[in-house]
């Protein structure tokens, strides 16, 4: 295997769709040997959808995310594929193109918010140089716009946080924080990863319904990462399942839940502990594949119990099974 | 932020105190009596009795110890037995060549290994990378006072770039006049050329070798603390909003990458005072380094308590200064 | 992102694997490796005593009779270099021995303990910082008087604060570390959790560091001798061999003092790449 | 990431231009000084400059020679070859005009010269003298014990007569005195400078004269300033009494280290350079922009036995010893030539020296006969003292362990400090050690034998004969020059055969100095060089 | 009968310098008294910070309790000599949150599991590592992990380790702290159900320290919320969860996420984020976040008042309410 950027030529689309993501692979290249972490994604979000991406650790869900805003810091590389946004294919720009489109039309928040602030600048001169860098706002102008963002995420006293620093702030307000400077310059498409997980349950609570307002007020497109398939079902329009680099099923919110058609799905959702509930869990046995150990064929197929031969063998596409609900499975007429 | 100063100077005491003691201790088991410094061979023993008890060393060692303390918070370090001046007056006269000589080595090393630490952590990986290394293992490798002598060797022997080892300037040029102590600003600020070069050429070996050896612990650590920071969630988050590349290295990661390398540069620069002994014995520099070394060597007690009195609390004292730059520099260093 | 490398020492074979991927690591093994055969073979490979005294061929420059030509009393300079690793090395060893047992004893003492016992060995070991570390055992040399074994007492003095430092808050992490805690969980005592668990996870660290100390153990023991405060005359350490060569160089006779050096630089050098490759593997952001 | 490259360049740039700007000019030789000024490299800043309780060092005892004068001085006669030297044996009046013995040799009377002046202006008179021996015997410095030696104890044996006239009684004739007087230690001081700073804490005023002399000199030179560490300048005394000095102003810049120092020799950048590596002294006799003065001085250079100390208390094993050292390669190699063995304790040029008696040459079969003998079949080991910074004595020590290790003694070297090395050697702790820094400036005998031999003082090897002692007291000091003789004949055969030290050389002083500095006047005495005859062509 | 473990007034502070000899208190734990029956699971639920660990470590006397007693089968633990404890040890054991970091590195899992039947002399020096396989085979490991080393194992399997070490020497009493909460959700399950399991298989008490309220519906007998180092209410599980007394208990309820897209909840949103707890009133630690605070809550202290039979709760407004029969939760 080798590394190389695959720039295709850009084709632009015009469409009422914000991202699509066509193919992405993406590799790390170690001295010893390059280890294949995105097999080929396909993902697509509407203007103001928020789309779940939702998987266990390792699956590959922040790579996407980074790999997107072209985040990706050695030694991951991406090697094949197209990411289009607003019809314009990410990959195909250079350095400087993607700096302004960096933050002004995709922002990213991170699941760390108090490590993403930088620690010897106040959350008031972080704003400011953003509205500078894209707003072209400076001085009072910038201060004044600085506290409506501060105050549009829901930060109360926004002239005092304007002179914090991160270690001032709890979790819960350098992530709104954070957001507000995603958000500085009203971007069409936000990506959150694992925006609440480090945060407590009623603080993930309050950023959940900062995130779904925004959506309302902002028609901000989001891709949301999360492990959590209660964040999935409180925030997102459509989710895409990851597993292992690969993404094995993709729905509206809904279908997931009530009639998931990859046999992960049904694991997973099984495998949650839910309130009220006192039975044994069913789970699925065995591990999370390791990045260097990518199982050849299906990549769930050593856990899935209903595994056949060709699952071994062969990788299986994401196929549609009916509108809107893509599955990655061999099998998923005969489980249906 | 007048308090934290005033609080970091309480806490001094003990260790100053502690210092004192130390040094009280160890200059009184060096070998070598004193009196026989100042009496020639054929004095008698009355003579050299009447003379220690003069000075005071027939007392109890506590006594002697009080008496020295006492002294010091007066700044009376004593006289120095070699040179019979009061050790403040020795130490002060010597102060302004040890000064000038660390202070050119440590702006040299500054000005050359943090870009160069930086590019080395920008640019990972690269032939600038590999440079900055192997500079880094030799320049820690080599011995202070062999590095001199090749320097020597090379620039003077060989080459005539440059003069024998001769102090700070040429012996029968006059130093300019007085103005901050150092002669290469005073020259320069005079507008006296011929001192102005002389005393150029005669600092450029040992403040080049003083500076090789200080670079490479301070490109190390600009290096790693700037990998550090360039690595780090906040600025992928910068990268995140869009910023340019050089507001992320300059602003975002060097202004916290800085801060281990200002700590860095205190620790250089006491290691500096260690090195210059060394340094100013090849050079025959007329500073506090070859002072101390006579002073060893001569037993001589209250000039060897003195310097090292002095040279700990210039040491503590800058650690007390990169404190308070870490106050202004790091918002989470709560005063 | 690839997670953070395994803190371990690693076996043999996973050394040797490293070293292939770390060849600036392997050299400066093979350099120690190298100067420590020559060492051991000195009796075999210098062509001459290195006490042999020759005045009618006094300060020779480089020859084939002489590779690295004779000093001021016609000794031989490359018999000399080569005695010399046993020399050198045996005090860089014994300071980094002493200076690691002295200093990581209070070290673990003060970070296991604690409390009054933490303060007061602390604030002892900050005094000592608190000197300007080659003066300091510049001083402690002119006490005690030259020799090799003093001047290893002074050199690993000096640095027992370093060590002393590094073992405690190295001791302080990993008390606190969860698998202590499931340790007295357990019902694991305080000695066994100190020897069982805590002492192997802090010498990887205090170990690199020593490997680090070796080399400026040697720097500093040739500066003191180069001054005179070191080891005896014509005992064949470098910076003795330095100091002798040192006066002639204004004169041109390079050879005394340079091969002497080179040889401290190379060391070091050897001494210092393999710290920094071991820090390496402790933590991947460093040189 | 531009801006980086960027600024890189730009720094290279500068640190280029920097560098042309300093190695561009190629480094000239100096320009030499005018000829008013003479500038000296010494090895040493001055040190307790109080005339009478100072350490003595070279620098220092040479810098108050400069400065003060003595009632008496050595005579400087011509030689056959036409160069000048000072007789150590012959005295002339110094500020005394005159001297005059009493028949019985028990007085002697000193009348002033007219018109003596401090440098400060203040006269200088018969009562000033009286002051100085007043405070010299209050204070109990060195001097007194060499005055008492010469059988002047106190205060009471100088007699003031008038202001022109001083006596001083001795208890019994000898011809010690104006040896011992013709010396720093007998500088006369200004009473109303050093007066005002004699209090009842420091009633000698050493606290004040230890580091100046302003106002007090009466020598050709004056201190003129003072750089510690690093420079100290004299300028020429206008009230002089002699012929004034040639030369202006003095500037003694220390420079530690020989190299450099002969280095700044060689470029011109001063014109006297003190205290250089034998080795390199036949470039500079073969550089025609140099000179190099060569006298063969008294200094004694040997290796000190502990005669009180096993193994050295057997005479075997110190004559072993004697035998085993090689004295050629010591004179040939360590001092390159530049010395002539030392055959006698007594060193030549001393009167009633002999090397009759002198029988050692390096011979190891017979010193390891010697070592049988003392029962030391096995050779023993030792540790050998040597001060620090000193690369005579280093490479002296290297020779001399490699010549004993092939007797079987293994000798370990051991350098003391400076002031370790003093200490011990005065408490008489030393037990092998080597010694170079005696020269008996009182060029008697019975001076040179009593401080070494006999059981006081400087007698560092514990060097005890009672027969040797009894020569000393009974016949050294006697006027009787034919008694006095044989009794040295005497001391020197018992010291050779008994071997308490290990004679290795006298080494030649030698002044290396600029071609156009003339006027050199050597001095056997103390080999110190009196600027005031030194000019420049 | 006698609980196993009776905890009652524990207090833990942790001295925090303020100025420059001043020090204030971090209260941790503020009177938690909680008891815990042979066999049953209590949960201790809380958000960080809410000093739920702090209790469960006070417990086993891996941190020293600043006041308070701990009886383990009627005997008072927080007396003891630290050798003594030692030797209680075999009944209480702990499994951690970390599962990596609790597992010391340089040692084979299987060494470590060993530990403890070492040093308790459980079984034999030579019985020792069929009782080690013994235990991994409990756990659901295999013999090859015996020999492997923490950090080459998944996290589920290093959660396993520590299991089979807390289970080496047969306790009693398991404290779980977090057991699962860095695990994937698939392997969560699986861990749950071991330890689900072997409560059955081995009669063990469980004190269950965990924050999702989800997994502790899931296992736990009886429920204990806790705010900011206090207890602020207590119940059997279901009651507690189906009624809850105390607005943090109905927040933390309602502000855990939705098992299903369509399930949309009538939500209480806790404004801000919690005080300090460096000295809090002893008045209720919620005013400012609550939105049922009134001018009586930031008066009078709250205490842990039983308001029905086996329940309790910390909320002065509801304590009142209830009494005067108004409240409806």
């Amino acid at each position: 295997m080798h590394c190389s950027l695959d720039l295709d030529s850009v084709h632009r689309k015009g469409s009422a769709e914000v991202l699509r993501v066509e193919d992405l692979r993406v590799e790390f290249c170690l001295p010893d040997e390059d280890i294949l972490v995105l097999a080929g994604i396909d993902l697509a979000a509407m203007a103001g959808q928020i789309v779940g991406i939702v998987g266990e650790s390792g699956s590959g869900k922040t790579v996407t995310a980074l790999s997107i805003a072209r985040l990706l810091a050695p030694p991951g590389r991406i090697a094949s594929g197209r990411v289009l946004f607003l019809g314009q294919d990410l990959l195909g720009l250079d350095a400087a193109q993607m700096r302004s489109i960096r933050g002004s039309q995709i922002s990213m928040i991170f699941q760390n918010p108090r490590a993403s602030l930088n620690p010897v600048f106040s959350v008031g001169k972080m704003l400011k140089e953003v509205l500078k860098v894209h707003s072209g706002l400076q001085g009072r102008a910038a201060t004044i716009r600085a506290k409506e963002l501060l105050a549009d995420v829901g930060l109360p006293d926004p002239d005092s946080v304007l002179k914090r620093y991160a270690h001032q702030l709890s979790g819960g307000m350098a992530q709104r924080a954070m957001i507000a400077l995603a958000l500085s310059s009203s971007p069409a498409l936000l990506l959150a990863d694992e925006p609440t997980t480090a945060l407590d349950v009623t603080i993930q609570h309050q950023i959940i319904q900062l995130l779904l307002r925004l959506r309302q007020e902002h028609n901000l497109t989001q891709i949301v990462i999360t492990h959590n398939f209660g964040v999935i079902a409180e925030l997102c329009d459509r989710v895409a399942v990851m597993y292992a680099g690969s993404i094995l099923e993709e729905a509206p919110v809904a279908k997931i839940f009530d009639s998931p058609g990859h046999p992960y799905t049904r694991g997973l959702l099984a495998a949650r502990a839910r309130v009220g509930r006192h039975t044994e869990i069913e789970n699925i046995p065995g591990q999370v594949p390791e990045l260097k150990n990518r199982p050849d064929g299906c990549p769930f197929h050593p856990r899935c119990a209903h595994a056949r031969d060709i699952c071994r063998v062969k990788v299986p596409r994401l196929e549609q099974t009916a509108p809107g609900h893509h599955i990655a499975c061999h099998r998923w007429q005969e489980l249906a | 932020m007048s308090v934290f100063i005033a609080r970091r100077l309480l806490l001094l005491i003990p260790v100053l105190l502690g210092v004192t003691v130390v040094t009280f201790t160890l200059t009184r088991v060096i070998p070598g009596n004193p009196i026989d410094l100042m009496v020639s061979p054929l004095a008698s023993q009355e003579t050299r009795d009447r003379i220690a008890e003069n000075a005071g060393l027939n007392d109890p060692i506590w006594v002697q110890y009080l008496r020295y303390i006492e002294g010091v918070s007066r700044g009376d370090f004593g006289d120095s037995f070699v040179t019979n001046q009061p050790v403040l007056d020795d130490l002060k006269s010597r102060f302004m060549p040890t000064f000038e000589l660390t202070l050119f080595a440590m702006l040299t090393a500054i000005a050359l290994s943090v870009p160069l630490g930086i590019a080395a952590a920008v640019w990972r990986g690269t032939w600038i990378d590999h440079i900055s290394r192997v500079l880094a293992v030799f320049g820690v490798a080599m011995p202070v006072f062999w590095v001199s002598l090749v320097a020597i060797y090379v620039f003077f022997f060989l080459l005539h770039w440059l003069p024998a080892p001769q102090g700070r300037i040429g012996i029968i040029i006059p130093p300019p006049d007085r103005i901050s102590g150092l002669y290469t600003i005073d020259s320069l600020l005079t507008g006296n050329w011929k001192a102005l070069k002389s005393s150029v050429q005669s600092i450029i070996l040992p403040a080049s070798v003083l500076a090789f050896a200080a670079m490479a612990p301070l490109a190390r650590i600009t290096r790693a603390s700037m990998i550090e920071a360039l690595e780090s969630d906040y600025t992928r988050a910068a990268r995140s909003l869009g910023l340019s590349e050089s507001s992320i290295v300059f602003r975002h990661a060097l202004r916290n990458a800085i801060l281990p390398v200002i700590t860095m540069i205190a620790i250089v620069y006491g290691y500096l005072l260690g090195g210059v002994v060394l340094v100013e014995n090849v050079f025959a520099w007329p500073g506090l380094g070859r002072y101390v070394y006579n002073a060893i060597a001569s037993s001589d007690y209250p000039a060897l308590q003195g310097f090292i009195l002095y040279s700990t609390t210039v040491y503590v004292l800058l650690f007390l200064f990169v404190d308070i730059l870490y106050v202004l520099l790091d918002p989470r260093v709560r005063l | 992102m690839i997670g953070p490398q395994e803190q371990i020492v690693p076996g043999l074979t996973a050394l040797a694997r490293w070293c292939r991927r770390n060849p600036v690591t392997a050299f400066g093994f093979f350099i120690i490796l190298g100067l420590g055969v020559l060492g051991l073979l000195a009796p075999l490979i210098a062509p001459y005593d290195p006490y042999a005294l020759n005045p009618r061929e006094k300060m020779q420059p480089p020859s084939w009779d002489h590779l690295f030509g004779t000093g001021i009393f016609g000794e031989d300079i490359f018999s000399r270099v080569l005695y010399g690793i046993r020399i050198d090395f045996g005090i860089g060893l014994g300071a980094v021995a002493f200076g690691l047992i002295a200093g990581s004893s209070v070290g673990v003492i003060a970070g296991y303990y604690g409390g009054r016992i933490d303060e007061v060995l602390m604030r002892l070991m900050d005094i000592v910082a608190a000197f300007p570390g080659f003066i300091l055992a510049m001083a402690i040399a002119g006490v005690l008087g030259p020799s090799i074994p003093n001047l290893i007492i002074a050199i690993a003095f000096v640095n027992v604060p370093v060590y002393a430092r590094l073992s405690r808050s190295r001791f302080l992490v990993i008390r606190e570390s969860l698998y202590a805690l499931a340790a007295r969980g357990v019902g694991a005592s305080d000695f066994r959790i100190l020897t069982w668990h805590l002492l192997p996870n802090s010498l990887a660290p205090i170990f690199v560091q020593s490997t680090l100390q070796c080399g400026w153990a040697i720097l500093d023991a040739a500066g003191l001798s180069f001054i005179g405060l070191g080891v005896h005359l014509p005992t064949p350490e470098w910076g003795v061999m330095i100091g002798l060569g040192a006066p002639r160089i204004i004169a041109g006779q390079w050879w005394i003092s340079f091969f002497p050096g080179l040889a401290i630089a190379i060391t070091v050098m050897g001494f210092n790449l393999i710290g920094d490759g071991l820090q390496d593997l402790l933590d991947p952001r460093r040189w | 990431m531009h801006n980086i490259m960027l600024l890189s360049r730009r720094i290279f740039l500068i640190a280029t231009l920097a560098a042309g700007l300093v190695f561009g000019n190629t480094f000239a030789a100096h320009a030499q000084s005018d000829e008013n000024t003479l500038i000296i490299a010494v090895s040493r800043d001055l040190q307790n400059i109080d005339p009478t309780l100072t350490s003595g060092n070279i620098n220092t005892w040479e810098f108050l020679t400069n400065v003060y004068s003595w009632l008496i001085d050595y005579e400087v006669v011509t030689m056959d070859d036409g160069t000048m030297v000072g007789d150590p044996n012959s005295f002339v009046g110094g500020l005394a005009e005159s001297f005059e013995w009493t028949e019985d040799g028990t007085t002697v009377t000193f009348t002033m010269r007219d018109g003596l002046k401090f440098s400060n202006g203040d006269p200088l008179t018969a009562e000033s003298v009286k002051f100085t021996f007043d405070r010299l015997f209050d204070q109990q410095g060195v001097t007194v014990g060499n005055m008492a030696l010469a059988e002047v104890p106190d205060k009471h044996h100088i007699e003031l007569i008038d202001s022109k006239t001083i006596a001083i009684h001795l208890d019994r004739a000898n011809s010690l005195l104006f040896g011992n007087m013709a010396q720093a230690g007998n500088s006369i001081l200004n009473p109303n400078v050093v007066g005002p700073h004699m209090t009842d804490d420091d009633p000698s005023a050493h606290e004040w004269l230890k580091s100046d002399t302003r106002g007090t000199e009466q020598g050709p030179y004056r201190l003129e300033s003072r750089d510690p560490g690093n420079q100290y300048v004299l300028v020429r005394n206008e009230n002089y009494f002699g012929e004034p000095a040639h030369i202006e102003r003095i500037v003694f810049q220390v420079i530690p280290d020989p190299s450099s120092r002969l280095a700044q020799l060689v470029s011109g950048a001063v014109d006297i350079a003190m205290e250089l590596p034998t080795v390199d002294i036949p470039a500079l006799e073969a550089n025609p922009d140099i000179t190099v003065h060569r006298n063969t001085s008294r200094t004694i250079s040997y290796i000190g036995m502990n005669n009180e100390v096993a193994p050295f208390d057997n005479k075997l094993v110190r004559q072993a010893i004697s035998y085993a050292v090689p004295y050629d390669t010591i004179v040939n190699d360590v001092m390159n030539g530049y010395a002539i063995q030392l055959k006698s304790p007594i060193p030549k040029g001393t009167p009633g020296h002999t090397d009759e008696f002198f029988v050692y040459s390096q011979n190891l079969e017979k010193a390891k006969e010697l070592l049988d003998q003392a029962g030391l079949p096995d050779g023993f080991s030792t540790v050998f003292e040597i001060p620090i910074g000193s690369q005579e004595a280093k490479e002296t020590a290297v020779f001399v362990q490699e010549a004993l290790r092939g007797i079987g003694i293994d000798v370990q070297i051991q350098e003391l400090p400076g002031a370790a090395y003093f200490e011990k050697i005065q408490k008489h702790e030393l037990v092998f050690f080597y010694t170079n820094f005696w020269i008996s400036i009182n060029n008697e005998p019975y001076y040179h034998v009593y401080w070494k031999f006999h059981h006081s003082c400087c007698n560092y090897a514990n060097y005890a004969n009672q027969t040797v002692d009894d020569l000393i007291k009974e016949h050294t000091i006697s006027t009787d020059m034919a008694a006095r003789d044989a009794a040295l004949q005497e001391i020197q055969r018992i010291l050779l055969d008994e071997a308490p030290w290990v004679l290795l050389y006298q080494p030649e002083h030698i002044l290396a100095m600029r071609s156009n500095v003339k006027g050199y006047v050597f001095f056997s005495a103390d080999n110190l060089t009196r600027y005031q005859h030194l000019y420049k062509e | 009968m006698s609980p196993l473990l009776e905890v009652s007034g524990l207090y833990k502070h942790y001295p925090i310098r303020s100025g420059l000899l001043r020090y204030r208190n971090l209260v941790a734990a503020d009177n938690v008294s909680l008891t815990l029956q042979a066999g049953e699971t209590l949960a201790l639920v809380g958000e960080s910070g809410s000093g739920k660990s702090t209790v469960g470590r006070c417990i086993l006397r891996l941190e020293e309790p600043t006041a308070g007693s701990v009886l383990l089968d009627g005997k008072d633990i927080s007396e003891l000599s630290e050798p003594e404890v030692r030797a209680l040890r075999p009944q209480m054991q702990m499994v951690y949150q970390e599962p990596l970091e609790s597992l010391n590195p340089r040692h084979k899992v299987g060494n470590l599991v060993a530990e403890p039947l070492l040093l308790h002399r459980i079984v034999g020096k030579a019985e020792i590592p069929a009782r080690v396989s013994e235990l991994f085979h409990m756990v659901g490991l295999g013999k090859e992990h015996i020999d492997r080393y923490a950090h080459t194992l998944s996290g589920g399997q290093q959660q396993r380790v520590g299991i089979a070490r807390a289970l080496a020497t047969r306790p009693k009493l398991l404290i779980l702290d977090e057991p699962t909460s860095a695990l994937d959700v698939s392997v969560e399950a699986q861990i749950l159900n071991l330890l689900q399991d072997l409560q059955q298989q081995m009669q063990l008490a469980y004190l269950f320290i965990s924050h999702d309220l989800a997994v502790v519906s899931m296992l736990a007998d009886r429920v204990a919320v806790m705010y900011l180092g206090q207890i602020v209410e207590s119940g059997p599980t279901a009651s507690v969860l189906a009624s809850h007394y105390h607005p943090y208990t109905q927040a933390l309820v309602l502000a855990t996420p939705i098992n299903h897209p369509r399930q949309r909840k009538q939500r209480i949103v806790l404004e801000g984020e919690p005080i300090s707890p460096i000295e809090p009133p002893q008045t209720c630690r919620l005013v400012p976040r609550c939105p049922y605070a009134q001018s009586i809550c930031s008066e009078q202290p709250a205490n842990l008042v039983e308001v029905t039979p086996h329940r309790a709760t910390r909320c002065i407004r509801f304590a009142n309410e209830h009494q005067a029969g108004r409240w409806t939760p």
